[in-house]
């Protein structure tokens, strides 16, 4: 099964490494296959960034994405640029203090930055939260799996915060569970 | 009135948000605004990096280079049109790193330009690597353990190298840089002046000045004005985390490019 | 005159008042010609620091509206390859002159090469096109500078013209006219964006200065000169037409002699291996052989290729280890004989009889 | 004149808030539909520009103005013009 | 991994005890990794003042014996051009790595492009010959680099790889071997001139300091390193060496990958569009089709084209106007699809079918 | 002894009779010779020009680079392996026109280098065009009416760039210039000597020292020693037909490349 | 009737120059066609310089000498370098005061330096002695059309020095004439 | 020791005759093959070089020998070794 994520949200907000952990949790952790892409440069500051990736159980070659079937929005420019044009049948995940619109397709609320200042005090994990959504959600990649890139991405010392904040963003995507 | 020279339909720039370049720009446009130059007279003239995007802001002709070349391609405007006003915005890199050459050269030849050199010790456009002016020590993403060669003092390179006016002010003090831009114009030859100014980005990110105002602060703190330490200072050496500001030299050595009515 | 004094009279003669350069042998007489005479006419000569300096100035200084031109050799055309590209890009009318010398690097600066003839198309990073010219005599050297001018100027590129060291230093007797035909740039509309094409696919132009207010950049850009960088669609309309304004048009410019269509063994020349090829066909009358002179080699006109019905062979003599030819090769099925020298002569006539009589034979050379 | 922050320009960086000597610029609190902390402002008709600029002819102070790096302030122009009766706090 | 980093731990792995860079983007990663890296394995990371330099000083470190390496992208490498002329002339192993993006000129500084493709083999000044090599996974990102310096090494010529912007940034999964394997250039033996060829035209290699006194020079010099610039005999025979201690080996040395031979269709490509490619054929199974996918694309292999004995019409997918299409177009007779697209955006595997469909339709893309 | 430095086989070289290369030569040999060095540790670099063939006829390793990049090869051979030593034989127009850039950052770095400029005022290789040291009113091919430029002070300007050790000499002083370039090498970091120097054919040609002779008569008279300028001029200017000789610097700012023993 | 003449000596001696005036002479004055070229550069320095000049009836298209038929030397580095191997019809004109050897063709031995020195006090005209003499002695261009091109090529004020050198050339090749 | 000037290498610019303290190159009056007006030496054994340099074990003055552009200039050993008695001039 091919999935198409796509983060976007403004700079600082951690986006490239939400997919980064990503793509790490698909492919050294769940063992299959993950690419991961991502907009650069200074058009993409001050506006909204972007990263894609993708993953597969297959080899992945044409490396692009296509039609992202996963969203993860944290920004309201990030959705006008990256997120309206979204298909119905896509599921986004987004920042719902952040972002004002909705789209089209199904849609789940994650008050991710707000949580994060109220609940963790730094509202630098918000992204953190945002993909312990995304997994409880949509189960793209294991828990474990998760958990594991989370680890093997953040600095030292910041460990214990990240994982709150991942299994803060679990509770949130499933909030009776 | 500043605003007349703005593009404004490309405003708000690409800058991150607390970016010096922005004020930077305000102070040349404040100076330029204040001698009622004409906007068809006046050509902006950059490399590449987030300093050299300026340019591309202002309602003039305006010329965005190559990284490093800047002065190279003024001269060519100015000595092929002298009577055109020719400014230059330039980063610490594109002026320093890359553009080191025709930095001296413009500077001996004495051209009749305005360079204004936004040093914030770092390469930002690339995202932070770092540059000939970054501190000993500072970190950057291509000196992980710390910076271990020595900055340049552009300010005096510019003097050695020949310039007629050299003034050094940060992005704080707005007012001594509008009229250090405007004393720069008004002297014949190649006037330089060098403006420190925080990248919360790309350099304070790394070296703790991630807020903008923390970056001001520690400009504001580590700035010491030359006339003063001159007159107190007895010859000794200023600490190495502070730096001078003022105007370093105003002299009259023959020019190029200068208009004939000048 | 030598070629080079004639190249700088020629640049004289169409008005160029700019002149921006580095010395390098064999090309330096041009700007020493230029030194002694711009000053004399309120132009002005500029000694920059070095090439890459001499080709932004070039640049700048053509933003004001001037005929400004430099002059180079191998190592110094090398570094004014980045400029190069912004010329393009930027769309700004320049002339470069180039007295080729043997290389690669340092490699013989005294001696005649054709050796940068791929690199003026291809050596700047990314997809563009530019136009080149070559003489073979120094009546070319000076009429050939002159039209680089207004090459320049109607397609708003940078155009090459590509001696080499035996035309630049050859001292041969020239007819300079009282005037040379001088076309500028057509100006830019009232009203219209500074980088949107008209129907020839080239904008108008309007010097820094005139009140325009153009942002010029090289980044990818929109009609009105602002970047544009992360947008394809941009991208490609843009660079294509920068391409497409040179290519589409390459056989209505194409500058050529054409001697013998009827030939077999068809020389397809330019510069000044050029003589000798004049020497083996009309001179010796070689039997069989005609000849393809270009002036122009870049935008590459193929199409003249066709010409001779009765090609057996086309025979690339150049200095260089054949570089033209692979561009002949491109576009016709009969064997492309290369006949590339290199190491400072000219080939001599008999040279290149022996491979039109070896081919006759049906021997390969 | 009225002094006034352009939202669609101003990034939140807070150095208005430094700099200017009546304390006119508050940081913002919450943030705007950009996502923006744009500074609020608590009583600009304290500043010498907003009260006098029309009278001397020429901007006064204007530290703001000029250290805004995202060109973000400005004064418009108010007709008819009406000076303010205000508490300066000195 | 990312690409970037991907080269940069080839390179280490490799051996490689100096980098001299300067930063742009899409290339910096390479750089900021060698940073990081370097520093701990008692190597040397400098960044230099510019490109120009950052060439100079990887040559000047390669003649000490280590291997040395940087890594730019398109303005960048525009200005090392006259110092990859010097790296040939005097024929040290040195490795550069261009991450291409979007040009002319400063372009399109985040967009993907395969824009340097013929700059590689013709940007500097003169005749010569260089080895270009092209990863299009993550993993040949490392496994490239690392054979980029055996084959720099071995040949004594630079190396490039040429990525791009695409699988710079990608991050993939890559195996990272324990150790990959290392060719140093074979000695200078005593007694040898330190510029004279053995068999197969490459001379010895002595590093400086190790007593054989070597006078290394840009100039033509002969088999001592002694200049000898204006004859004419010494040149060609130093310059046809130079060019042919790799031409003549380049079907041995090929590195590539034939999918179906028997095909109708034929995909010529490298690089990230090699992914399309295989997406189209192996993937979709568009029928008739079959591919050639280069990892070396200079030298040239022209022969690998007639492996195809079916072949109707080869397609180039490549990121750029047509490039390495004009080198198929010189070698064989059927017709060549140059499939160019610019702007930073891959084909999509639907724009490569529809044009094999619209070729089997008989029409003409 | 020097002669065991030279390359018998190449000699005579290629310099006009009379011309200040070969001076310089000899007492960079001396020099070298004086401090024992093994012909088998040092490497001579250099780049294009009249002076930049002068590590041709050394019989060491050497590095004849491209116009101008001198020390950034040089550079390249100092960091990759500091153990050796390496100097550097540049010209004026090698080192201060196009290699400018790699000059001023090379002072900066404080490279442990030693570098020897030959400043004969002119593009001797090329026939004689102006340089940046070219001083006004000179004439040369490119400055047929006189130079306009101001010439550049090489040694104020690696001065102010960082360089630990810098000295000016001429051809003339050979004594002096042997013992500068000694004591250039045993400081640690970038060393920096300038040596103004004839060059008949070129320059003297166009400028009345066609011989030999008249030019070493015109660099004896026309330098003044700095040390006994600072103690008696009164912070007067020189007169702008004389230039100073002597040290200008000699400090110990942080260096790199410098073998572990020093 | 095609003239290849090539000139050689040592740096300073006006070998150059000596080839522009014949050239200029033949193109300009006597109407006809003519080629110059000329070795170049620091290797040239020092050493041997020569120049050629090719003079015709018709336009001149390979423009390189191919077998010189005429030979003016002044050095003995420059007949070794480029005297040597002329051939046995050529003719050539030696600096007898400079020149050491003598050819297997044609010599006619002129004293031009030596002469310079004592009849005009200035050995720097021994390259015009040497065109004198040259025309004189082959007629490759009309004595009218060499005092017309020297006039045109000599530093202005060296007219009469430069006419009379001419003159003591002419004389010194048919000394009896 | 005696000196030398070693007529392959010289090219005549009489370098050696402004220097020498003791006035022992004098301007050449012929040219040689080559064409060159090598000095000719007045005296070579005044030189203390030529007279002190075995005995002190290094070489003494040496002006001419630095300042020769050409390396023409040298020392060579005479064996056995006998000093010379010579006026000195001063
Ligand atoms: C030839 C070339 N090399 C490198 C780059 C990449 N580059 C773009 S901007 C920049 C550094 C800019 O630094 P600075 O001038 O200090 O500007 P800042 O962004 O800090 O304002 C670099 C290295 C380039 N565009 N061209
Ligand atoms: C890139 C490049 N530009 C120009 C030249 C031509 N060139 C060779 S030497 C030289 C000037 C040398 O001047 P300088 O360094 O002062 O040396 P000098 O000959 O005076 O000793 C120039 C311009 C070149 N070789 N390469
Ligand atoms: S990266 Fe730094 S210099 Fe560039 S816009 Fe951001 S803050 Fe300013
Ligand atoms: S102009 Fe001065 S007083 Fe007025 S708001 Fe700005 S900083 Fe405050
Ligand atoms: S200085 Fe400008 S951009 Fe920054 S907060 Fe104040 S108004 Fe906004
Ligand atoms: S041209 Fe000048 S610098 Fe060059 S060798 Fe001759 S005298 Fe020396
Ligand atoms: S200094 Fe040397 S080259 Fe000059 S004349 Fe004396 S010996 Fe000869
Ligand atoms: S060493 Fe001194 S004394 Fe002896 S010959 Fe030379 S200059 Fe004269
Ligand atoms: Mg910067
Ligand atoms: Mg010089």
């Amino acid at each position: 099964m091919r999935h198409e994520v796509r983060f976007s949200g403004f700079g600082g907000q951690g986006i490239i490494l939400s997919a980064v952990i990503l793509g790490r949790a698909a492919a050294l952790y769940d063992n299959r296959y993950a690419v991961q892409t991502q907009v650069y440069g200074p058009e993409a500051r001050g506006g909204a960034s972007m990263s894609q990736v993708i993953i597969d159980d297959e080899p992945i070659l044409f490396p692009k994405v296509k039609k992202p079937n996963l969203f993860v929005i944290m920004s309201q420019e990030g959705f006008e640029k990256y997120g309206k044009t979204a298909s119905p049948d896509a599921t986004m995940l987004i920042d719902s203090g952040l972002v004002h619109d909705r789209p089209e397709c199904i849609c789940i609320e994650i008050p991710a930055t707000r949580e994060a200042k109220t609940q963790l005090g730094r509202d630098i994990v918000a992204n953190i939260i945002m993909l312990g959504s995304l997994v409880a959600a949509t189960g793209v990649v294991s828990a474990q799996a998760l958990e594991q890139a989370i680890l093997a991405s953040v600095p030292k010392g910041t460990e214990e915060l990240n994982l709150k904040a991942m299994r803060l963003g679990f509770a949130l995507a499933v909030p009776e569970a | 009135m500043r605003d007349d020279w703005l593009r404004a339909d490309r405003l708000p720039h690409i800058y991150c948000a607390g970016c010096g370049n922005g004020t930077i720009m305000n102070c040349v446009l404040e100076a330029v605004d204040q001698l009622g130059w004409n906007m068809d007279e006046t050509v902006f003239v950059s490399g590449i990096g987030c300093s050299s995007r300026a340019p591309g802001y202002i309602r003039t002709d305006s010329l965005h280079t190559t990284h490093g070349r800047a002065l190279a391609f003024a001269t060519g405007v100015k000595m092929a049109n002298p009577s055109l006003h020719v400014l230059v915005f330039t980063g610490d890199g594109d002026l320093s790193a890359i553009g080191g050459n025709h930095f001296i050269h413009a500077c001996r030849r004495n051209i009749d330009l305005t360079v204004v050199c936004m040093n914030n010790y770092i390469y930002g456009m690339t995202g932070g690597q770092g540059s000939p002016t970054t501190p000993i020590g500072k970190t950057s993403t291509t000196t992980p353990y710390g910076a271990a060669e020595m900055p340049f003092d552009l300010a005096e390179l510019a003097v050695a190298a020949g310039a007629n006016y050299v003034a050094r002010w940060t992005s704080y003090h707005v007012t001594e840089l509008t009229k250090a831009v405007v004393a720069g114009i008004q002297t014949p030859g190649f006037s330089f002046i060098e403006v420190r100014c925080q990248c919360p980005t790309s350099y304070g990110r790394r070296n703790k000045y991630r807020q903008p105002g923390d970056f001001i602060t520690y400009l504001r703190e580590s700035a010491v004005l030359k006339d003063r330490w001159d007159r107190s200072s007895a010859g000794e050496e200023l600490p190495s985390e502070k730096f001078l500001i003022g105007e370093f030299v105003r002299r009259s050595r023959p020019a190029m490019g200068v208009p004939d009515e000048a | 005159m030598q070629g080079n004094v004639a190249c700088a009279e020629g640049a004289l003669a169409a008005g160029c008042t700019f002149f921006a350069g580095y010395p390098i042998t064999p090309s330096t007489e041009v700007a020493e010609h230029m030194a002694a005479k711009l000053p004399k006419r309120k132009g002005c000569f500029i000694q920059m620091e070095d090439e890459i300096a001499s080709m932004a100035a070039i640049i700048g200084a053509a933003w004001t509206g001037v005929r400004a031109m430099t002059a180079t050799s191998g190592p110094g055309f090398s570094l004014m390859m980045e400029n190069i590209g912004y010329a393009v890009m930027s769309e700004t009318p320049c002339v470069l002159i180039n007295v080729q010398r043997g290389g690669p690097s340092t490699g013989q600066p005294t001696m005649a090469a054709q050796g940068d003839m791929m690199q003026v198309r291809f050596g700047s990073h990314g997809d563009f096109s530019i136009i080149a010219l070559a003489p073979s005599t120094v009546q070319e050297c000076f009429e050939l500078t002159a039209k680089a001018f207004n090459l320049a100027d109607q397609f708003r590129c940078p155009v090459f013209l590509m001696a080499d060291e035996v035309i630049g230093h050859m001292r041969e007797r020239i007819t300079i006219p009282d005037s040379v035909q001088i076309v500028r740039p057509k100006p830019l509309q009232e009203g219209m964006l500074p980088f949107a094409p008209e129907d020839d696919l080239i904008p108008g132009f309007a010097a820094f200065g005139t009140g325009r207010k153009i942002p010029v950049t090289g980044l990818t850009h929109n009609e009105k000169g602002y970047p544009d960088s992360t947008n394809p669609a941009r991208h490609e309309s843009l660079v294509r037409r920068l391409v497409d304004k040179i290519e589409t048009v390459r056989h209505s410019i194409a500058d050529y002699e054409i001697v013998n269509e009827e030939a077999e063994y068809v020389f397809v020349c330019y510069g000044s291996p050029v003589r000798t090829v004049q020497e083996v066909v009309q001179r010796a009358k070689t039997p069989g052989t005609g000849y393809l002179h270009l002036r122009m080699i870049w935008p590459f006109p193929e199409q003249l290729l066709s010409r001779f019905p009765n090609v057996k062979a086309f025979i690339v003599p150049e200095l260089n280890l054949g570089m033209i030819s692979r561009e002949v090769e491109r576009h016709v099925c009969v064997p492309v004989i290369s006949a590339g020298k290199i190491g400072g002569e000219l080939h001599a006539p008999d040279e290149l009889v022996a491979i039109v009589e070896q081919l006759r034979s049906g021997g390969c050379p | 004149m009225k002094l006034d922050i352009d939202e669609s320009r101003c990034k939140g960086c807070n150095l208005c808030t430094m700099v200017c000597p009546y304390r006119i610029y508050q940081p913002g609190t919450a943030p705007n539909r950009r996502g923006i902390y744009v500074p609020h402002l608590d009583q600009p008709e304290r500043c010498p520009n907003a009260r006098l600029q029309q009278i001397y002819g020429r901007r006064l102070c204007g530290v703001c103005a000029l250290i805004c790096p995202d060109q973000a302030i400005r004064w418009e122009k108010e007709k008819p013009y009406e000076p303010h009766n205000v508490v300066i706090e000195y």
